[in-house]
This record gives C-alpha cells, sequence and structure tokens, in this order.
C-alpha cells in the first residue's frame, strides 16, 4: 500500500534495463548487476506538500527515484517546512556540488531565481515555473489542453448534466485546469453546468472531501479535482457516495489516480507526467545535453492526456477524446488557458 | 438546488465538520473543569489521527483505530497530568510542550513506519475503504429534509452527542461530577472534605486525552482518510475556543463547536446560493470573524472554573 | 534553599533540561535505528557550516525572538498570548504597504517607517484582542485564535487585490530603499539573508526589560498583571493596561512580520497557512522563562534547532520533527522542573563532596 | 488507666518544620472530651499549622498523636474522618457555586442507584442535622449567596454530616457579627452537651473567658502554659502570649473638631438590576474624629467604600471631599485629592503579592517626581524609602525585596498601613483594619489610627467587630440595607442597643442628620 510501488507506468523513454534489474530477488543482487554507479547527483526540493501527496509532488519524486535507481546516479530531496525553506533547501544542494536541483512547483519559482543568479555555475530545472536565468531549465505543461480531453469525457458521460470542479489554490497553474475543463465540456455538452469550488489549500483533505459533498449532493455525478492532497477528499467522498448507491465519479489528476483509488470510482485522470519530465530532463544532464530554458509540455509533447487504459470509459467517447486530441495536436483547436464560463 | 435540500446540506456537512471539535471540546472540558487548563486539546487531537490511521491500516477496522486511539490519547495526556498535578507545572506551558510532542512524534513515527513518507496511507484506497461508514438510521433517515440532515450521518457523531449526554450526566448527577467540579473550583475544599484531589485531576485529563484524541480519529477516519501534518492542522484551538464559547458547559461547549461547524459548512454552499464569486478568501474568513462577532457583541464575559490553571499544593493557603 | 542555590537553579535548570531533552531525543533516534551522533553533527554543520548557514541560521532566530519576546510579554501581564501569528501577518502586511508605496522616502528612514507600520499594525491586531477583553470580557485565547486566522485570510486578500503582479502567487517587491539588509554584511554571510532585523530585535529585548522593569508603564502592567484589583484601587487604568499591554505584545510580533518582509523575501507571499513563528514564540518565551534575555537565549536554541532540522533529514536521513520532540521535552522538563530537581542536587551533592575532599 | 482523665486527643511531642522555620517545636497538647479547649497565640505561632496536623493536612516530622488513648497515624482528612475529627477552617473551605447540600456532602456522597447523586436524601439528612443542633441554613441556597454567619454554619453541619465528635474551630468568629458570634457561642455549648469536643483557635480573650474550659498558649511554635480558664482572666493570656504587657485601652486625646472633611448626600448604587445597595445614605465625617460605621456584613459597607474611593461611580447623590464633588471621579484622582484606603481584603485589593515590598509600599505613587527620573524607576529610592518605613512600622521581614506573598497576615497589613499612613491623607478609610490580626498587631494597628486622629486627620472605620468601633469611635453610624439607620455616641450606647439598630431594629432617632 505505500505509495511507492505504483511508480511504473508504462512509458515509452524509460530504460528497459530498469525491468530485470526489478524481477531479480532483491536482497542477494551483487552490486555488479546494479546499473553502473555513477557520480552524478541531483537534488529536489518540494514545497510543503511532500513527495507524497498522492499526486504532483510524488509523481516527481517517483520520477527522480526510478530515474535514480535506473541509472544509478545518486538522488536525495529536502522538503520544505515553510516559505524561507526554500533558498537555504536549494542551497544546500548547492554548497554540497550537486550537479542538477529541480525544484517543484510554482512557489519556489522566486527563490530558485534568486539562488541560480547567485551561483551561476550550478545547474537547475523547476516543474511548474518559469525562471528566467541562464542555468535554469523551466519546464511547464499545458494542463489546458489535458483537462480539455477530461471534459470531454465528462461532458459525454454525465447523466446529471451537472460536474464539478475541484481546485486547489487559485493559481495560474490550477485556472489552466479548470479552463481546459471547462472547455472541453462545452465542446461536447454545452448544456452541462459546471460548479467550482477552490478550497485554498493542496493539503486540505477534509475540505475536498466536503467540497465534494456538496457537490455530490446538490447533483454533480462527476468532479475533476486539482487539488493535489486535497483531491484525495473528493475521492473518499466519492467512495462513500458510491457504497450509498449513488452513481458518482472522480476524475483524477496529475498520475493514473485509479491505481491508487480503484476503477470503481475513477473513471479516468488527467496525466501530468511529471515523472517523465524528471526523467528526460535528468537524463540529459547525464548526456551531457542539458539545455537550459523553458520546455512547454503538451498533448503534442505526450506531457498530457490521459491514461493508457480507461476500463470506465466506452470507446466512443475515447474516439471523440482521440479526435480532439488531434485537433489540439494540429492547432485546429486553441484551448485557451484562463477559465471561461 | 432548492432552499430546503441546501439547508439540509448544511446541517449534513456541519455535523460532519463539527463532530472532530465537538470531541476535542468535550475533552478540554473534562481538564478544565477539574482546574487543569488543557491547551493540549491540539496535540492530543494530532495523537488521536495518528494512532487511528496508522492502526487501522494494519488493525483493518477503523473501529479498532478509534478504540486504540482513544487508549493513546490517554497514554499521551499522562505527561500533562505529571507534569501539571504532580509536579505542579505551569499548566500552559505543559500544554505547549505536548502540541510540539503530538507533531513531533506523529509525524516522526509515521516517517518511521511508512518508510519516510509523510503521510500515512490512504484508507480509502484500492478499492476497500477503511473508513468509517455512514449510517443511515432507518425509517428516520427517508424523512424529507431531516432525513439527510440529521440521520445521515457518521456512528462518530452520534458517538460524540451521547458522550455529551454522559458527560452532563456524570458531571452534574454524579459523585464522581460533584467531586471534579469541586476540585476545579476550590481545590482545598475537596481536599478537606476528603475529596483525593491528585487523583480527580489524574482521571480527569486522561479522560481530556482520550476524548481529543477520538476527535483526532474522527477526522482522519471520515475525512482526511489518512495523517499527515495537515490533518489536525488547529482545530484543536479552534475546539479550545468552542469550549471557553461554550462557557465549560458540556452542552455549551458542543453547540459552539456545532455553531463553528454551519459558518465552516456555508462557505462549501456559498456557490449554490448564488455567492460563488465571492472571494476565497473573505469566505474563509467567514467563520472566524463571525464567532468573533457573536462573541463581542452578546457573549461576552465566560468564567472558567475558578482553579484552572492553579496548581494545587497540599498544605498550601 | 538558600538565594544562592535558587540562583544556581535559573541557570542550571536549562542546561540540563536542554541536555535532557537532546538526550532523550538521541534515544529516540537509536530506537528509530538512526545515528543521533551523525545527525546531531549534520544539524550543528547546517546550523553553522559555513558562513551562509551560520547567517541564514540568525535569519530564523530574528523572527522567533520577536515573537517570543510577544508572548513573553503579555505573559508577564497576566496575559496569554496566543495570537502573535496574526500580529506577525498583519506586520508584514504594513510592512509591505511602506515598502512599496511609500518610495518618497530616503534610504534609511524608508525602512524605519516600514518597521515602524509593522509595528503599529503589530499594536493594533493585539490592542483588538485587549480591548475585547477589557471592555467585553471575552477570553484572549479565543479572540487571539479567531484573529489568527482572520488576519491569514485578510493579509492574502489585501495581498492578491492590491500587490499582486499577473500570474504571481506573491506582492510586487519593496523598494530597495526600504530593506533592511547590509550589503557588506550580506556579503560577509555569503548572500544569507540575516538583516540589520537582528539587531532590532535584540533592541526590542533590551526594551522589553527596561520597560517592564525599569518605567512607570511597565510597574503599571506587572500590577495590572498579577492582581488587578490591586491595581485598580492603586489608581491604575487596569483596562487600559490591558489594551496596552496586548498593543506592546503585538507590536512585537508585528515587527516580526516586518523584518520578515523587509529583511527576507521583499514580498510577502500569498499564503496557504501561517509560517508558525507566532506558536513557536510561544515555545521560546517559555524555554526563555519570559525573561528577555532568557528569550533571546530560547529563540537562539530554537532556530538552531529548527533551522538545523534539514541538516538531519541530509545528513543522517533523520525526519526533521525529531526537533520538535526535542523542542517538547526540552520545555516539558522546564516546566516540570521538580523532575529534574533530583538532577540538580545530585549535581550539587557531588559538588560539594568535592569540595569536602 | 481508668483513673486518668478521659483525654480524647493527646498529642505528644509534636515538631513540625517548614523551610526556615519550626511552626510547632515539640508541642504537647491534651484535650479532655466534652470539653472546649482554646489554643491562643499570636499570628504565625503556629496554632493553623498543629491544626492542620491534627486534621491530617500536614504530617508531623515527630511526635505522635492519641485519639481516645489509641496511638494513630493521620495520613490525611479522610482518616482524620474516620477518627471522628472534622474542622470548621480559618478560611471557608467551601465551593461558591455549589449549594449548601453539594458542599456538605461532597467527599461523602449520598447516591442512589449506586451511581445518580441523591440530593433530596442528604438535603433532609441535612435539615434535620440543623434542626437539632439550632443551625438554620436553607440546603438547597447557593454558598455565594447566603452570609458568612451561614457559610460558617455550613461548615459546622459538614462535619456533623460525617459524624465529627472532636470538632477543631480555627478562628471562627473573625467574621463574625456580635449576634453571630453569640450564637455560635451558643451552638458550641450545646454541641459540647450532647458529648462533642472542641478545640478552639481564638484570638479574642472574651471568647475564651466566656466558652472555654482550658486554653493552651502557644509562642513562636512552643508550647507556654496550659491552664484551666477560670481563675484566669484576659490580661494574664495575652501577657503570656505575646510575652509582655499589653493594653487594651485605646488612649486618646479628646475631640477636637474642626471643618467636615468628607460628606455624603443620599448616596444611591443601584446594581443591573435596581437592587440597591446604597440607598440614600448620608453622613459628615469630619477632620480631628474617627467615625465608626457599625454594621452586619453585607449591609453596603463593601459598595460604600467602593464609592467613596471611585471604585464606582454611585447612581444617585453626592459624595463631597473638603466641598468638593467627587463621585465618580477616578480612584487615582481621590486618592491624589487626599484619601487613603486600607481595604478589607488585603490579598484582593490591598497588595501585589507577588511584588516585594518595596514595590508594594510604592503602589500608590510610583509615578511621584521623587521615584522617577527620565521616565525610569529609581528603585535604588523605592527601596530606601521602603526600608525607612518597615523601621517606623516595625514590619517583621527579612529585607525590603522579599514578596509580599511570603509575609504573615500582620505583617501584610502593616505594609498597607505603612503606605497609607506615610502618604498623609486627609481622610483615612480603614475597612476591616484588624481581622483576623493577634492582640498584639491589632494594638499597634488602633495606635496608628489613633495618631491620625489626633493629628487632625479623618478617620472612617468600617468594622465588624463592635468593640473595636465601641473602643476607637468618637461617632457611630450604623449602616443597615445600605442606609444609616443612626448615628451616636459610644458613651451613651452599648453593645446590646447597636446590635439592635444593625439588626434593623427601630432606628434611633436623631438619625441620619
Ligand atoms: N505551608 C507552609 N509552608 C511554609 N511555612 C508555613 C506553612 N504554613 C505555615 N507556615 C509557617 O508556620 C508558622 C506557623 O503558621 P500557622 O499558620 O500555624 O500560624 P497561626 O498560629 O495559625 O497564625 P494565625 O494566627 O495568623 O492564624 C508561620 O511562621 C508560617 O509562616
Ligand atoms: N507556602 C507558604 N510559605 C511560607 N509561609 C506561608 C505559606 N503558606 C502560608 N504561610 C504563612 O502562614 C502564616 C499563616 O497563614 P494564615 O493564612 O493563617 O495567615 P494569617 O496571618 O492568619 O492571615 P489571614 O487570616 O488574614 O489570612 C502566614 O504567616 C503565611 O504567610
Ligand atoms: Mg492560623
Ligand atoms: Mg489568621
Amino acid at each position: 500500500a505505500c505509495g511507492g510501488g505504483n511508480a511504473e507506468q508504462p512509458a515509452d523513454e524509460t530504460p528497459a534495463a530498469e525491468q530485470p534489474a526489478a524481477e531479480t530477488p532483491a536482497a542477494e543482487t551483487p552490486a555488479a548487476e546494479q546499473p553502473a554507479k555513477s557520480d552524478i547527483k541531483i537534488g529536489m526540493v518540494t514545497d510543503f506538500g511532500g513527495v507524497n501527496d498522492n499526486s504532483f509532488n510524488q509523481s516527481a519524486w517517483e520520477g527522480l527515484k526510478a530515474f535514480g535507481d535506473a541509472s544509478g546516479i545518486e538522488y536525495n530531496y529536502l522538503q520544505s517546512a515553510q516559505d524561507s525553506d526554500y533558498i537555504p533547501n536549494l542551497n544546500q544542494f548547492v554548497q554540497e556540488g550537486w550537479d542538477l536541483i529541480w525544484g517543484i512547483g510554482f512557489l519556489l519559482q522566486d527563490a530558485m531565481l534568486e539562488v541560480a543568479n547567485q551561483n551561476p555555475d550550478a545547474k537547475f530545472a523547476i516543474i511548474d515555473g518559469v525562471v528566467d536565468a541562464p542555468n535554469v531549465a523551466s519546464v511547464t505543461f499545458k494542463e489546458h489542453e489535458g483537462a480539455f480531453l477530461v471534459g470531454v469525457v465528462a461532458g459525454l458521460m454525465t447523466e446529471s448534466n451537472k460536474i464539478g470542479f475541484v481546485g486547489g489554490i487559485d493559481i495560474p497553474v490550477i485556472q489552466r485546469f479548470e479552463a481546459g475543463f471547462r472547455e472541453g465540456i462545452k465542446a461536447v455538452n454545452p448544456d452541462a453546468e459546471v460548479i467550482e469550488n477552490y478550497t485554498g489549500s493542496f493539503a486540505a483533505a477534509d475540505q475536498g472531501k466536503a467540497a465534494a459533498a456538496t457537490m455530490y449532493n446538490q447533483g454533480a455525478d462527476i468532479i475533476f479535482h486539482a487539488a493535489g492532497a486535497t483531491g484525495d477528499g473528493v475521492f473518499n467522498e466519492a467512495q462513500e457516495q458510491k457504497a450509498a448507491g449513488k452513481n458518482v465519479w472522480v476524475i483524477g489528476v496529475d498520475k493514473d489516480q485509479s491505481i491508487t483509488f480503484g476503477n470503481e470510482i475513477t473513471l479516468t485522470s488527467m496525466m501530468k507526467r511529471v515523472d517523465q519530465a524528471m526523467q528526460t530532463v535528468s537524463q540529459s544532464l547525464v548526456d551531457g545535453s542539458f539545455t537550459p530554458g523553458i520546455v512547454n509540455l503538451g498533448i503534442a509533447e505526450n506531457g498530457v492526456g490521459l491514461p493508457e487504459n480507461n476500463p470506465n470509459v466506452p470507446a466512443d467517447v475515447l474516439a471523440k477524446v482521440q479526435e480532439f486530441s488531434d485537433k489540439i495536436k494540429n492547432g485546429e483547436i486553441v484551448v485557451p488557458e484562463t477559465p471561461v464560463e | 438546488m432548492s432552499g430546503w435540500d441546501i439547508g439540509s446540506d448544511l446541517i449534513h456537512i456541519t455535523l460532519v465538520y463539527a463532530t472532530a471539535l465537538m470531541f476535542g471540546a468535550l475533552g478540554g472540558l473534562w481538564s478544565e473543569r477539574s482546574g487543569v487548563v488543557n491547551i493540549a486539546i491540539e496535540g492530543m487531537m494530532t495523537i488521536g489521527a495518528f494512532t487511528g490511521a496508522v492502526v487501522t491500516y494494519f488493525a483493518g477496522s477503523p473501529w479498532i483505530g478509534f478504540i486504540a486511539a482513544a487508549v493513546a490519547g490517554a497514554i499521551f495526556a499522562l505527561p500533562h497530568a505529571v507534569a501539571s498535578v504532580t509536579y505542579k507545572a505551569d499548566q500552559t506551558i505543559s500544554g505547549v510542550a505536548l502540541n510540539f510532542l503530538a507533531v513531533g512524534l506523529g509525524l516522526y513515527l509515521t516517517k518511521l513506519i511508512f518508510d519516510g513518507q509523510g503521510q500515512s496511507p490512504n484508507l480509502a484506497s484500492g478499492g476497500t475503504s477503511l473508513m468509517i461508514a455512514k449510517v443511515q438510521i432507518p425509517f428516520l433517515s427517508d424523512i424529507p429534509f431531516f432525513g439527510h440532515a440529521f440521520f445521515e450521518a457518521y456512528p462518530t457523531t452520534y458517538i460524540v452527542l451521547a458522550l455529551m449526554l454522559v458527560t452532563w450526566y456524570i458531571l452534574f448527577k454524579t459523585p464522581w461530577g460533584l467531586r471534579i467540579r469541586a476540585v476545579g473550583e476550590h481545590p482545598k475544599a475537596a481536599d478537606t472534605a476528603g475529596v483525593n484531589v491528585y487523583l480527580v485531576r489524574y482521571m480527569a485529563v486522561l479522560t481530556s486525552g482520550a476524548f481529543a484524541a477520538m476527535g483526532g480519529a474522527t477526522l482522519a477516519l471520515t475525512t482526511t482518510a489518512s495523517f499527515s501534518h495537515s490533518t489536525v492542522a488547529g482545530q484543536g484551538y479552534i475546539a479550545l475556543a468552542a469550549l471557553i464559547f461554550g462557557k465549560w458547559h458540556p452542552i455549551g461547549a458542543v453547540a459552539a463547536a456545532a455553531f463553528f461547524g454551519v459558518v465552516t459548512a456555508v462557505k462549501f454552499l456559498l456557490p449554490y446560493i448564488g455567492l460563488g464569486h465571492v472571494p476565497l478568501d473573505i469566505i474563509s474568513m467567514l467563520p472566524y470573524a463571525l464567532t468573533l462577532i457573536v462573541l463581542v457583541s452578546f457573549i461576552g464575559r465566560a468564567t472558567a472554573p475558578l482553579a484552572s490553571g492553579v496548581p494545587y499544593e497540599k498544605g498550601s493557603r | 534553599m538558600n538565594a544562592k542555590e535558587r540562583n544556581t537553579d535559573v541557570f542550571f535548570l536549562p542546561l540540563i533540561a536542554i541536555v535532557l531533552g537532546l538526550a532523550l531525543g538521541a534515544v529516540i533516534m537509536l530506537l528509530g535505528g538512526y545515528d543521533p551522533i551523525a545527525a546531531y553533527r549534520a544539524l550543528l554543520n547546517k546550523a553553522f557550516g559555513s558562513m551562509y548557514n551560520f547567517g541564514e541560521t540568525i535569519r530564523q532566530i530574528t523572527p522567533l525572538i520577536l515573537t517570543g519576546l510577544a508572548v513573553a510579554f503579555a505573559f508577564r501581564t497576566g496575559l496569554f498570548n496566543i495570537g502573535a501569528e496574526g500580529q506577525f501577518l498583519v506586520g508584514s502586511l504594513a510592512s509591505l504597504y511602506v515598502g512599496v508605496e511609500w518610495t518618497f522616502l530616503p534610504t534609511v528612514l524608508h525602512a524605519a517607517a516600514a518597521v515602524a507600520a509593522g509595528a503599529l499594525a503589530g499594536a493594533f491586531w493585539g490592542a483588538l484582542v485587549g480591548y475585547a477583553k477589557a471592555k467585553r470580557g471575552v477570553h484572549e485565547v479565543i479572540t487571539s485564535i479567531m484573529l489568527n486566522w482572520i488576519a491569514l485570510f485578510f493579509v492574502n486578500y489585501m495581498v492578491k487585490t492590491f500587490f499582486l503582479p499577473a500570474g504571481q502567487q506573491r506582492s510586487v517587491a519593496v523598494a530597495e530603499t526600504s530593506y533592511l539588509n547590509i550589503p557588506f554584511v550580506t556579503e560577509l554571510f555569503s548572500n544569507a539573508r540575516l538583516s540589520f532585523g537582528f539587531v532590532i530585535a535584540l533592541l526590542c529585548a533590551v526594551f522589553f526589560h527596561y520597560y517592564l522593569f525599569r518605567t512607570k508603564g511597565g510597574f503599571e502592567l506587572r500590577a495590572v498583571g498579577f492582581n488587578r484589583h490591586a491595581a485598580q484601587y492603586a489608581g491604575m487604568n487596569v483596562n487600559g493596561g490591558i489594551v496596552r499591554a496586548m498593543a506592546i505584545s503585538g507590536a512585537f510580533a508585528g515587527i516580526a512580520g516586518a523584518v520578515e518582509v523587509l529583511g527576507v523575501f521583499h514580498y510577502q507571499s500569498v499564503l496557504t497557512v501561517s509560517p508558525g513563528y507566532g506558536f513557536q514564540g510561544i515555545a521560546v518565551a517559555m524555554i526563555g522563562g519570559t525573561a528577555a534575555f532568557g528569550t533571546v537565549l530560547g529563540a537562539v536554541l530554537m532556530g538552531i534547532l529548527t533551522f538545523g532540522a534539514a541538516g538531519m533529514k541530509f545528513g543522517a536521513n533523520v525526519p526533521p520533527e525529531l526537533v520538535n520532540i526535542v523542542i517538547a521535552l526540552i520545555i516539558f522538563f522546564l516546566a516540570a522542573s521538580g523532575i529534574i530537581k533530583p538532577v540538580t542536587r545530585w549535581f550539587r551533592a557531588r559538588k560539594q563532596r568535592k569540595e569536602a575532599a | 488507666m481508668a483513673q486518668t482523665p478521659n483525654f480524647v486527643v493527646e498529642m505528644i511531642g509534636i515538631t513540625k518544620r517548614f523551610p526556615g522555620i519550626v511552626a510547632n517545636d515539640d508541642i504537647h497538647l491534651r484535650v479532655k472530651k466534652g470539653s472546649i479547649h482554646a489554643l491562643l497565640g499570636e499570628n504565625g505561632a503556629g496554632k493553623s499549622t498543629l491544626m492542620n496536623i491534627l486534621f491530617g493536612l500536614y504530617q508531623p516530622d515527630e511526635g505522635e498523636i492519641r485519639i481516645n488513648e489509641k496511638p494513630v497515624a493521620i495520613t490525611n482528612p479522610n482518616v482524620a474522618g474516620e477518627l471522628g475529627i472534622g474542622m470548621v477552617h480559618q478560611h471557608f473551605m467551601l465551593v461558591h457555586n455549589f449549594t449548601v447540600t453539594e458542599n456538605i456532602m461532597l467527599g461523602a456522597e449520598k447516591t442512589k442507584n449506586g451511581i445518580q447523586l441523591d440530593q433530596r436524601k442528604a438535603a433532609e439528612e441535612v435539615r434535620a442535622l440543623s434542626q437539632k443542633y439550632g443551625l438554620a441554613v436553607d440546603p438547597d441556597a447557593l454558598i455565594e449567596d447566603i452570609s458568612v454567619g451561614q457559610q460558617q454554619r455550613v461548615e459546622i453541619l459538614k462535619t456533623l454530616y460525617r459524624g465529627a465528635d472532636i470538632l477543631i474551630f480555627d478562628e471562627p468568629t473573625a467574621v463574625l457579627t456580635p449576634q453571630e458570634i453569640q450564637e455560635l457561642l451558643a451552638i458550641m455549648k450545646s454541641l459540647v452537651a450532647s458529648g462533642k469536643t472542641i478545640i478552639l483557635i481564638t484570638h479574642k480573650l472574651k471568647e475564651i473567658m466566656q466558652v472555654c474550659d482550658t486554653v493552651t498558649i502557644i509562642r513562636r511554635g512552643k508550647v507556654v502554659d496550659s491552664l484551666p480558664v477560670a481563675g484566669s482572666n484576659p490580661d494574664e493570656l495575652a501577657e503570656k502570649m505575646v510575652g509582655r504587657e499589653v493594653s487594651f485601652q485605646v488612649q486618646k486625646k479628646d475631640t477636637v473638631y474642626t471643618e467636615t472633611m468628607l460628606e455624603a448626600r443620599n448616596v444611591t448604587l443601584a446594581d443591573d438590576r435596581g437592587v440597591k445597595a446604597l440607598d440614600g445614605l448620608s453622613f459628615e465625617l469630619r477632620a480631628g474624629e474617627i467615625f465608626g460605621i457599625a454594621g452586619v456584613d453585607g449591609n453596603g459597607q463593601k459598595e460604600l467604600v467602593e464609592v467613596l474611593t471611585g471604585l464606582s461611580k454611585p447612581t444617585g447623590g453626592e459624595v463631597l471631599l473638603k466641598g468638593k464633588p467627587i463621585a465618580g471621579a477616578s480612584p487615582r484622582s481621590i486618592s491624589e485629592a487626599g484619601v487613603g484606603y486600607i481595604p478589607e481584603d488585603r490579598h484582593k485589593r490591598g497588595l501585589v503579592l507577588d511584588f516585594d515590598i518595596g514595590e508594594n509600599m510604592a503602589l500608590k505613587d510610583y509615578y511621584a517626581p521623587k521615584f522617577l527620573k527620565s521616565g525610569l524607576l529609581q528603585y535604588g529610592r523605592i527601596y530606601e524609602k521602603a526600608r525607612e518605613l518597615i523601621r517606623q512600622f516595625d514590619v517583621r521581614t527579612p529585607d525590603e525585596r522579599t514578596k509580599a506573598r511570603a509575609l504573615s497576615g500582620g505583617n501584610q497589613q502593616k505594609i498597607i498601613i505603612a503606605r497609607e499612613v506615610d502618604a498623609n491623607p486627609d481622610v483615612l478609610i480603614a475597612a476591616q483594619p484588624t481581622r483576623g490580626l493577634d492582640v498584639g498587631a491589632i494594638e499597634f494597628i488602633h495606635r496608628r489610627l489613633v495618631e491620625q486622629r489626633d493629628q487632625g486627620k479623618a478617620v472612617l472605620l468600617i468594622s465588624l467587630e463592635l468593640e473595636e468601633i465601641m473602643s476607637l469611635s468618637d461617632r457611630i453610624g450604623v449602616i443597615y440595607e445600605g442606609k444609616l439607620v443612626g448615628i451616636v455616641e459610644p458613651s451613651k450606647t452599648d453593645e446590646k442597643e447597636l446590635g439592635l439598630m444593625m439588626a434593623g431594629a427601630n432606628a434611633k432617632e436623631g438619625a441620619a442628620r
């Protein structure tokens, strides 16, 4: 039940070497069979969410862990207890000479800018933020594109024509989720009503639960959450409603959350492949091809999308999703980044 | 949405939300009525949430977890009793220590047990929920409005309401209660009347720990589904406020906790009454601002049990 | 017990409490399968290992001194200020406002005005608590708790409404003229964010002591704190005293908020949770025996432990929460000092035996 | 054995040490069954300590206790209760927001079905007991609503309810009115008549002479003497107790009235509900006199003092100080205008117990220029002044930096007197200035009050002790239900008449101006 075991996603770029290593009985494996040791060190700093929030931060950590275990580099993370910890935590890695330092999340943006400017020789990468410095790779996602696709699923599958969106903190990243989601629904089901609720936190499962409870009680049958651990509460509530005989669904976020919460309540998930981005950029460092600058990953780049398996989504709906996915990919549809009601 | 549905839902969510606070406030009541100030409700709830989540995870039953939490809460309260009763410590300071200890211990042990993770595994994950399930009282839950509002709730809500009555009965109708109240008002009088002041205070503080911890377990087992740093997150202090607000009376304290529940639940229902666009911060501020206004304008002076906060030293004047 | 013994106890008890707290913390680490020596070494290394870390440790200590003083001051006047958290936040907001808007002021003056604004805002927030208590009899604990939350959301609202650059989760930066940082010091400490705020905090501790024990205002507040009936009869303004005490207490916390904005971040973030300095301040004040100098030492200890904690995780993989346990134990032993009295007695006996030999 | 007299209580060689003091030093005490045995001694002599040991609140360091000739170990009050020992404490041990019955049954509760309190049964028992011993109280009344005298009856009932045969009374009359005292003494007699034994601690020699059989005198923790009361006299007892001769006669110069210093005109004070604590009260206080206010506790004395000192604002009428209205002025401005005040409750109003003596002595003039220099308090001068007052007023303390809390009641009172007298007020209000003090301390304080009067100051003396009022006052006003029902001169009245007036019977004419 520990979250770590679920990390292996069918992922195109993952080196195949990883699979056999995992299958050999671990205890007596001689060191020789492990991938070659490397003296490269990659660290990451999280905000206060921590590395097992069942979504964003966890995804990042799992990506780094998978990459580290596969490539034999050293890796570690530091969790920040308060805002003022970001800079010292980044600096801790800098001072000990780590080769690449990740900042996980939008909230680290300012801290990273400052530390990156003060340490031009160190290399940094940030997820979900843009840091304009010559030694930082900024990885952002087109969440609105992925959210559009799950919006299509929701719009086609809702029976009550009432759909909920639970957001964490009201920040641009999360607004992109909402914007795409609304747009996707509108594209296939203009009559559906969307109720939104920002809880103001990424770590308050109780609030997520209460928000979901009101939405379901007021007739929504599908809720999409983009709220980190707050979203756990949405799943908990859905499970309860399901047990009481109501036909309700949750659309997960960041990872394929059906793995954690089961297919009974998880309709599908909006995958945001933070883990893969972590691996790709980290790999570029090992290869010596690390390039600072902005990478913006959307459907075309395979950075966002639906999971491989969607047992709860009928084929015709998936076909529609594919159709829209192609349209977005080829630029026929441009999804807005801020919510339009 | 009809106003009735919203009203019914408001009560429903209030009860879900306020249950843990009610446990906490009743917990504080036991201790403070015996003259031991308890600002450690927060810590006791934290330990309860931790124990409830972890024991449930391993034992596979939320009720085992719930009971374990009560026991753990009582044990955790012991140092507070030792410090404030036996060693005549400043009770506020001892409470502060316990609050720090609870967060430290809870997260340290979580990380130790779960391989460095700062959060215990989600109890509702993997398809089978280990959470406490809501009950629907047969027939009653079918009544329009009232059914959903009152008779479709977590058993913990009914437990805490029952415990409120039990607390009231013990406190005001039994010899034990008479002694607890006497010790809280005038320990020396109780002592000279042959009441063992120390024993009464020890028992009261331990009971306090058990009650508050049940509140923490309620959070973990009915709402958050796991233990983490944000499970209790200040609700112990709100429970303390409810206790004072409720003027140290079991029914008052529970009612005050319910008041907090209502003002919090309103936050989630605003979108349905056309107030969805009020800024989130203003909405979030609402429960606290309303409480403050009510306090300052209507409630006013509340007097704590006379001897609360004063260590009792046998033989001093 | 004679006076001399009492004096040595004042000194020794905290020392023993700290040693015992650390020792028990080590035992807990051993039980958890960690290496306590490596952990403490890593902690100290993180706190003092480089000029940068040392500077950041001071940065961490600074607000703790101030919120510690806030709690201690109220405590001395018979009030429990659990609301330093909120006073801290409104202090940040006010200094942010002055720091951003009052750019017509020259360098030093601008910073001073911004700090003063923080102090005033904190004082106002504290005075609200005092007013509710004095005039309406509302218990200060409950008002402070409410005001903490109100401050959190109010400050967020204000920052978002008036100071937020598009697409950010923090305010615009304050003008450089309002910075509390001293360039050559920053350089000396390799860009650590310590600032003149540390000196302000120490000055506040001096003020705390002098005001409380050497001025007539302090005399009044202490009298009100100990026995408001006697104070009232002696002609002191009891209600005014309560408001004043809470205002001064709040001012300390407000300055802490100002120092964070002007000396550390230079902006104010939109916060999801309070930074926690107010609650840590309670612990600091308790460790320091609610005395000025003690509070400074308490903050130093607390700052080292909390800032060093990250190093412990890094160097020995020990969960940083362990320091909370250590802090709790220290406070606990101080509160219930009877538990450790046997230890002091044993020390004394041994010393006497040695002297006799 | 049979021929030795029947001692119910024997305390043999009891020693009890507190840090820095031997409170009881090899004390021997033997109490005969069916007698009233007095314990006499100065403040701090060790009387309460000895009785607390007998009651199981303290453990003696040395010595033995025998009850009914059997050695016993009284480890706590429960054991004492089982041995038939009950105690009526100096400071009442009553929970103020409990009913009479609840207080009486606390610790010895009656239950029905084994769980629930049986208040009715207990109340019936209380009623029966109060009838049997003539202790009228309402079993259902709240303690905070009944008079001090009634509270004391509750204390006595508490012991009887537990079946006590040996009753200890620690200064039971300090808070009672003359009538109540007489009633109490009668109750004690009737208790003894029904086979109980009583140990009585009191500072009032008259009471000892009136009801006691034997008296044991303690000085500084040691027994000085133990003797039958018959054949002794108050002077002898006082001298044994203090170790010197004590004068009960207050020496006063002849009265020389001058101008009116303080005047109350139709002062009314009503609370929120309109209940009048003061109801059109009027009097004049003249320079050079001690004006005594006699009355049963709770008839408006407390409220009168609060109005005069500025702690409350009257709802009607006028208060004039040297002709200027002061009603509603702040305590400070009244005090600065020349009113001093010795409060009735020294712990609540008189002292900040956690301040040291120096600070307490400066409590009202800490802000005066003599103690301030550029905004800073001059502690050097504060302590210098304190040392001077300590010498002048004979305060027994190690030094001026000792916390007030650590002093005995008498010495605490001296700090207040020193502070108030030193301020040299034109009007000195003294409320119960000698409550609970021993004869030596009382003598000292009385002399100070008379000194003030003789210097031409006006003194308002409010006391429940008729004897004190009679011996000190030049004129006496009797307060009843918030009104002065009569003003008389001590030479033209007696305690009996005053007592009647205090009870509201037929006010003497020529009263209230
Ligand atoms: N708990 C205590 N701790 C320390 N010293 C005490 C304690 N109780 C009493 N003493 C000291 O013991 C001595 C005797 O006190 P005790 O109360 O027996 O006097 P007392 O004769 O009853 O006086 P009073 O007439 O004022 O009631 C005093 O000097 C007092 O300071
Ligand atoms: N813990 C203590 N340490 C030292 N002395 C104490 C302690 N407790 C009580 N005393 C002393 O015991 C003595 C008797 O106390 P008690 O309360 O009987 O005072 P008192 O003189 O009778 O005054 P009053 O009757 O007005 O309270 C006083 O001298 C008091 O200061
Ligand atoms: Mg006594
Ligand atoms: Mg006395």
